[in-house]
């Protein structure tokens, strides 16, 4: 590195968000419960971080953006971390073409939901506590971004998994709630052992040269291909925790427990996709190891494919939107796996836009009907909330892939890679997966906005949200329109803006274009979604009732009993073990030597005792039978 | 020649005062063949020309502590049915000498091997009170007076011990 | 000679020990220990002519003092016993039975 | 008074505590003078701290002749080794006279005298010296489990002392065989630490000494399967002692090994490491799991601290510096998160009069500072980075991918099993509906907020900053693992033979 450019306000950027949460934390432990403050000041307070904090990411951008494109990247290290032997980890930070993008609509949109929060969460007696951990995700996430290396990565990484646990379970009065606090953490530590691993792995093989990306991708050559696949697959069990894939998918449908803002903002729109900034992060490693690349493509799609069938059965507003999140979070590794590194992060950034709008959108009609959030229940909203109608459909629109918006590009650019780096099977499926996004798409849009109202008395309570709620959702269905048209590719005449500001982060081959390839993905996503959106229009567009689940259907509605699949083999056993490790183990088996030998004291003692008669006349005797044997003894020896 | 004799004679008498001590039913016979034992010892001291000692045997051993056992055993006038039944007393006897003889055998053995000396008389004050007693209190002094506190807390213990009853009552 | 002398108070030795052993009644047994006493006290005799040391006869002294000492607590005990069990049976001391 | 530094360190606790036994002071006079005792020393181990150089030797050495014949001195200092353990037994201390109040006088001087035994066992540098200390460690915590425990403290007062003491004999027979093996390698009579090391120990009698030196110290630390008297002292101990057992004394059983076993006996470290190591993880897993069975919090956190002490040691088998230094620094890391977690269950304990997870609920809406600075405490126990937990446990499980890769997926888990039983614990005890145990709950009052607010920065600033320890840390580790890597490798040996690194050098 010989030419280190060094601006000292990147720190700032996630320190804004943290000292919010410091500030606004001691305020609200030190007061909740003698002089509880105001709402106000707590609003403040916490909008300022964020505030700032999209400022700055802001300027980072232009400021990177005037750079020549070799070399294009900011860092800063604050301090060094800790060194010890070969290892030297900074705490350092890292502006290049990649972190900005997240780091721009990570700050953006976590301000626009800080803002929503403050109309959403009116009135909660934990006002303070829910912006403080906010804050404290908004600081994580950006470390995680903006880190320059994998162990500061590693602190966001589990910043965000901490804060996720802390939302998910704000509501800790009911004990579902934190159990699905405790499973999140839980499971997102599973999928953090296999990054901690997978980080060591990584340090041993080429981290002695500097444990920062920049010279990790240097040395990555001398990577050999084994420890490059092994390094890359245990890196990926953590993405698997903390994105939502298979097999550690099943904790993000049951996050939709934490407040509504929160299931956008971390559950939807930020967190869950730094599983795909890590391996679009680590994408000169991935690219040497192209099993472990089509292991994440597979493991992808598949999880796409099966949040896609979960989606379309759920009844609650929240878990159809959780499970489309899981979807799409597939499709994002199906990218990353076929090596459209960029397209991955494309479908990240656009995901976010109308990801983060329908929950919020869903919150305002969650809301409106005073925390329902059956989709059965809800109805003919339409006319109530008109502003919530036009940009949820918007939201729907994108989601489901269609054509001019931004979902369909980004979603048929990874298609369309997916066909053309070598993978059909990933393709075919992906397409699949896009017909049925649009059937549940609708299915739930068609259920909460149109038809007729069929809870009257909730229905004649519901009115339009207040600004501070709706004006968020407004800009975040602008973006949803309008982020697609910053990736336009050539076929459509564009220029890949994205990609090409990408290209200095990643490492990434883009295949020759094919048009008729290119035609034939365009045509096969426009035709998933004309169907899948035509299926929903003709069961649900007129109203509906709700089915009773029959055969497969009742399997997928109850998430073909995975959950109690893991329950009945992980969690039982584990307890089980436990409680026998408590019962039997621990007094009988790991204690037996002490046990043991205790037992055999008392043994010597009773073999003993034979001897002790008592009778004066039996000791002396022992005595003199101990002074002949001595005699006998040196009589031998005399002599 | 005479000296000899003697110690025969001394010696049988020592040995079957002894015998008879163990195989004597009745303690009274026994003490009074330990008195017999003793008093061949005192004969034997005198052989060795331990003046002193043949005298101390003769006043201190079976003058005062025999005598005191005998008072004894009249005072508390056992009775056959006051003595333990002894039934396998002879298996005892036999047992015992089974066992006791390797030590026996060993010391004698010990004993062979030392240098052969004459036991004759010695003159010049060999054993005398005045040399004893000069070895006594010059080279033996603290042992001497040690033993005068054993004396003296034995003579205590023995107090408290029989006096007991007077407290019961 | 005095390995004579020697053998004598081995021979009485053994047969002290032999009474320890084999009886059961308190005066014997007690009396048999005297006699082992005696025994010792020959050899210390036996050994004092043969070095024509007089430590020998000194010891000798000391063994009668703690005789006597030993003879009267002894008794004391065996006083003891009788009047509380009317036995003189070494067996009725089993206290230490385990 | 500075180059005697250590010895105020050792010596004013320890007299002062005996003192105060004898003479007619108040309780609480005693626990004022007790807590001026342990400033005292927290003062002389900040000025210690402050003034060391990091060289990697030892310093402030203090060396007086005590049985000259044998070779036997009073001889302490410290090294980057010695340092961070003294720091936590200093800076820890004081916390134990500010929050409970104790039945007796007594106890306050039983704590005492366990402050001075463990400094001077810390700061040994002679084996004669550190056998005393350690013994003398021993004696107050028998005497208050004994007579300030539980209900079953006869029971786990007999358990630990009994379970110690087999130990403790089977390192005395190894250290005097070492002593010997010293004698007849260099034919002088020495009892130095520093001087065993450059020993060539081979055949059965040195794995035996390896095995007995490791038995005293794997009962301390404790090392699976030699921990079963922990639960049951961790639960019947009165909760300053079980902080105190947990935050120090099972650190001294670590450092133990470094310090005595590790130099020592290279060859056989390096040969059973494995099996050691195994014994390690293996326990992890098994107190990890066995906590989530548990009923009783306090129970359960001695499990969990049990379950920590696994890695911890773990790190010393892996060999090399990461692991090492993690190790090292795992020791305060551990001592400032489970130690802390076992005050504020005392002060649980205190307010709600139960033990029982399940009749507690809702403490977080009551006492949000409580609840607060337990979840920190609880995350650093968790390794949640930003925490003290993490440093420690990241290079131990970094060090562990080095040595051998099952262990390290092994050692991994405890990423999963510490969140475990911590968050099931947190839930019930501070998340649900409050009730009528909880209803009334007090929050910390200002005078424990500021006792416990040092500590709870302490875990942060560990976490976030934590180059300056290792920096300390560090060198000594290096040196140390410099040390096995040429008793290791017999060329590098021979060489060094010939050398001089036999000779009685001290460097």
């Amino acid at each position: 590195m010989e030419m280190e450019q060094t601006v000292t306000y990147l720190v700032l950027i996630p320190l804004m968000p943290l000292v919010g949460a410091l500030v606004i934390g001691l305020l609200h432990m030190f007061t909740c419960t003698t002089r509880p403050l105001s709402e106000r000041l707590y609003g403040i307070l916490g909008v300022t971080g964020p505030v700032i904090a999209t400022i700055l990411a802001v300027k980072t951008f232009f400021e990177l953006k005037g750079m020549p494109e070799e070399g294009r990247y900011f860092s800063q290290k604050v301090f060094t971390w800790f060194n010890v032997g070969e290892l030297d980890v900074a705490m350092g930070f890292l502006a290049d073409p990649l972190s900005v993008l997240m780091l721009l609509f990570v700050t953006f949109i976590g301000t626009l939901i800080h803002f929503y929060s403050i109309g959403y969460m009116a009135g909660d007696e934990n006002f303070g506590k829910f912006f403080a951990y906010l804050n404290l995700f908004l600081g994580s996430m950006l470390i995680l971004v903006l880190a320059d290396g994998p162990v500061v990565m590693f602190v966001g990484w589990e910043g965000v998994g901490l804060c996720s646990y802390l939302l998910i379970s704000f509501y800790s009065k009911e004990r579902d709630n934190v159990l699905a606090g405790n499973k999140a953490f839980i499971v997102n530590r599973i999928g953090d052992l296999g990054f901690i691993l997978g980080m060591s792995l990584l340090f041993w093989a080429i981290g002695s040269g500097g444990f920062d990306y920049l010279s990790l991708r240097e040395n990555a050559s001398a990577l050999a291909p084994g420890m490059g696949l092994a390094i890359c697959l245990l890196l990926f069990v953590g993405a698997t925790g903390k994105s939502a894939q298979i097999p550690l998918y099943v904790w993000l449908p049951d996050a939709m427990a934490g407040p509504t803002p929160v299931s956008a903002l971390i559950h939807a729109a930020t967190m869950v996709t730094a599983g795909v900034y890590m391996v679009a992060r680590f994408s000169f490693l991935y690219v040497q190891a192209p099993l472990a690349g089509a292991v994440v493509a597979w493991v992808g799609i598949l999880t796409a494919l099966l949040a896609a069938i979960f989606g379309m059965f759920q009844k609650d507003i929240k878990k159809v939107l959780a499970y489309s999140t899981v979807s799409q979070l597939g499709y994002m590794f199906a990218g990353v796996g076929v090596a459209a590194y960029s397209a991955g992060i494309f479908h990240v950034f656009t995901h976010a836009f109308f990801k983060a709008l329908l929950f919020l959108g869903a919150g305002s009609v969650i809301c409106a009907l005073h925390h329902q959030q059956d989709i059965w229940k809800m109805g003919g909203l339409k006319a109530k909330m008109p502003t919530t109608y036009w940009t949820m459909l918007i939201g729907c629109l994108a989601l489901a892939g269609c054509p001019l918006l931004s979902g369909f590009f980004s979603k048929d650019e990874i298609l369309y890679m997916a066909l053309a780096n070598g993978y059909p099977g990933v393709w075919l499926v992906g397409v699949l997966v896009a017909a049925m996004t649009a059937y549940y798409t609708f299915r739930m849009f068609f259920l909460v906005f149109h038809g007729s109202a069929r809870d009257e008395e909730a229905y004649a309570h519901a009115k339009e949200s207040p600004k501070v709620m709706t004006v968020p959702l407004v800009i975040l269905a602008i973006g949803a329109v309008f982020a697609g048209y910053l990736n336009l590719p050539a076929i459509f005449g564009g220029h890949q803006q994205v990609t090409h500001w990408l290209a200095g982060s990643l490492v990434e081959h883009h295949p020759h274009a094919s048009l008729g390839l290119e035609l034939l993905a365009i045509a096969a996503s426009i035709a998933a979604f004309a169907i899948g959106a035509f299926i929903a229009y003709r069961k649900f567009g007129q109203g509906a009732e709700e089915p009773e689940f029959q055969g497969f259907a009742k399997f997928a509605y109850n998430l073909f009993y995975v959950d109690q699949f893991y329950h009945a083999v992980i969690v039982r056993p584990y307890k089980a073990f436990g409680a026998a490790i408590q019962r039997t183990l621990e007094p009988y088996v790991t204690d037996g030597h002490v046990k043991l030998s205790s037992l055999l004291y008392q043994l010597i003692g009773q073999a003993f005792k034979v001897f002790q008669v008592g009778y004066v006349r039996i000791y002396a005797i022992y005595m003199v039978i101990g002074l002949s044997l001595m005699s006998l003894f040196l009589s031998q020896t005399l002599n | 020649m005479i000296a000899e004799l003697l110690f025969s004679v001394f010696a049988v008498l020592a040995i079957i005062g002894g015998l008879g001590l163990v195989l004597a039913r009745h303690p009274m016979n026994g003490a009074i063949c330990l008195v017999m034992t003793m008093i061949s010892l005192a004969g034997l001291y005198s052989l060795l020309s331990a003046k002193l000692i043949f005298v101390l045997q003769l006043i201190v051993y079976a003058g005062a502590i025999m005598s005191l056992i005998l008072f004894i055993i009249m005072f508390l006038n056992i009775r056959k049915e006051d003595l333990p039944k002894e039934e396998w007393r002879w298996a005892y006897y036999l047992g015992g000498i089974v066992v006791i003889a390797p030590v026996g055998l060993l010391m004698t053995k010990a004993v062979k091997a030392l240098p052969g000396s004459e036991a004759s008389i010695m003159g010049n004050g060999f054993g005398g009170v005045k040399e004893v007693g000069v070895v006594l209190f010059r080279e033996w002094l603290l042992p001497f007076e040690i033993v005068s506190i054993l004396l003296l807390v034995s003579l205590v213990g023995a107090v408290v011990l029989a006096g007991k009853r007077r407290v019961e009552q | 000679m005095i390995a004579d002398y020697l053998i004598l108070s081995i021979i009485l030795f053994c047969i002290g020990i032999l009474g320890v052993v084999s009886r059961r009644n308190v005066f014997t047994v007690f009396m048999s220990i005297e006699l082992m006493l005696n025994a010792a006290n020959l050899a210390f005799i036996a050994f004092s002519r043969l070095h024509e040391s007089m430590d020998g006869h000194v010891l000798a002294m000391m063994v009668m003092a703690v005789a006597a000492a030993e003879a009267a607590l002894a008794l004391a005990v065996v006083i003891l016993l009788h009047k509380h069990k009317s036995k003189l049976d070494t067996n009725m001391f089993s206290l230490l039975k385990g | 008074m500075f180059e005697h530094i250590l010895s105020v360190m050792i010596f004013l606790p320890l007299l002062v505590g005996v003192a105060l036994l004898i003479l007619p002071v108040s309780k609480n006079g005693v626990r004022i003078l007790g807590l001026a005792v342990a400033v005292v020393v927290l003062v002389c181990g900040l000025k210690v701290y402050a003034d060391y150089s990091g060289g990697g030797g030892l310093e402030f050495v203090e060396k007086l002749n005590w049985i000259e014949g044998l070779g036997i001195s009073y001889h302490v200092g410290v090294d980057g080794i010695s340092l961070f353990v003294l720091m936590a037994a200093a800076v820890l201390f004081p916390m134990v006279f500010m929050l409970f109040t104790a039945k007796s006088k007594a106890y306050y001087c039983n704590l005492l005298i366990a402050l001075g035994a463990m400094v001077g066992a810390i700061a040994a540098a002679d084996l004669v010296v550190f056998y005393i200390f350690w013994e003398i460690m021993l004696l107050p915590i028998f005497f208050i489990i004994g007579l300030y425990g539980g209900e079953n403290r006869i029971a786990a007062t007999i358990k630990i002392t009994i379970y110690t003491i087999a130990g403790s004999l089977c390192m005395l027979a190894a250290l005097v065989y070492v002593a010997v093996a010293h004698h007849t390698q260099t034919g002088v009579w020495s009892f130095e630490i520093a001087r065993m090391a450059s020993l060539e120990l081979q055949g059965g009698f040195a794995v035996a000494a390896f095995v007995g030196m490791m038995l005293a110290f794997g009962i301390k630390i404790p090392l699976f399967p030699l921990h079963t008297w922990l639960p049951e002292a961790y639960t019947e101990a009165p909760y300053s002692t079980t902080f105190i057992l947990s935050a120090i004394m099972a650190k001294i059983g670590v450092y133990g090994v470094i310090r005595l076993v590790v130099p020592v006996f290279e060859v056989e470290m390096a040969r059973y490491a494995i099996i050691l190591a195994y014994c390690g993880v293996i326990g992890l897993m098994y107190c990890g799991i066995a906590a989530i069975a548990q009923k009783d919090f306090k129970r359960m956190l001695a499990f969990s601290s049990a379950s920590h002490m696994g890695i911890i040691a773990l790190g010393i088998f892996c060999m090399n510096v990461q692991a090492l230094t993690g190790t090292l620094f795992q020791i305060v890391a551990h001592a400032t998160s489970t130690g802390i977690l076992f005050l504020f269950l005392g002060i649980l304990e205190e307010r709600t009069e139960t033990r029982h997870i399940d009749d507690l609920g809702g403490v977080a809406y009551k006492a949000p500072v409580f609840a607060t600075f337990f979840a920190i405490a609880m995350l650093a126990s968790c390794g949640l980075p930003g925490t003290s937990g993490f440093i420690g446990e990241f290079l131990i499980i970094l060090g562990a991918v080095k040595f051998n890769m099952v262990i390290a997926v092994l050692a991994g888990t405890s990423v999963v099993i510490g969140v475990c039983y911590m968050l099931w614990l947190f839930q019930r005890v501070f998340f649900e509906e409050a009730n009528s145990k909880t209803a009334n709950f007090k929050d910390l009052s200002a005078y424990e907020t500021l006792v416990f607010l040092p500590v709870i920065i302490l875990i942060l600033v560990m976490g976030i900053y934590p180059q300056p320890f290792i920096a300390k840390i560090e060198p000594a580790a290096q040196k140390h693992i410099l040390q096995m890597a040429t008793q290791d490798n017999p060329q590098l040996a021979e060489r060094l033979d010939e050398s001089g690194l036999l000779k009685l050098t001290n460097d």
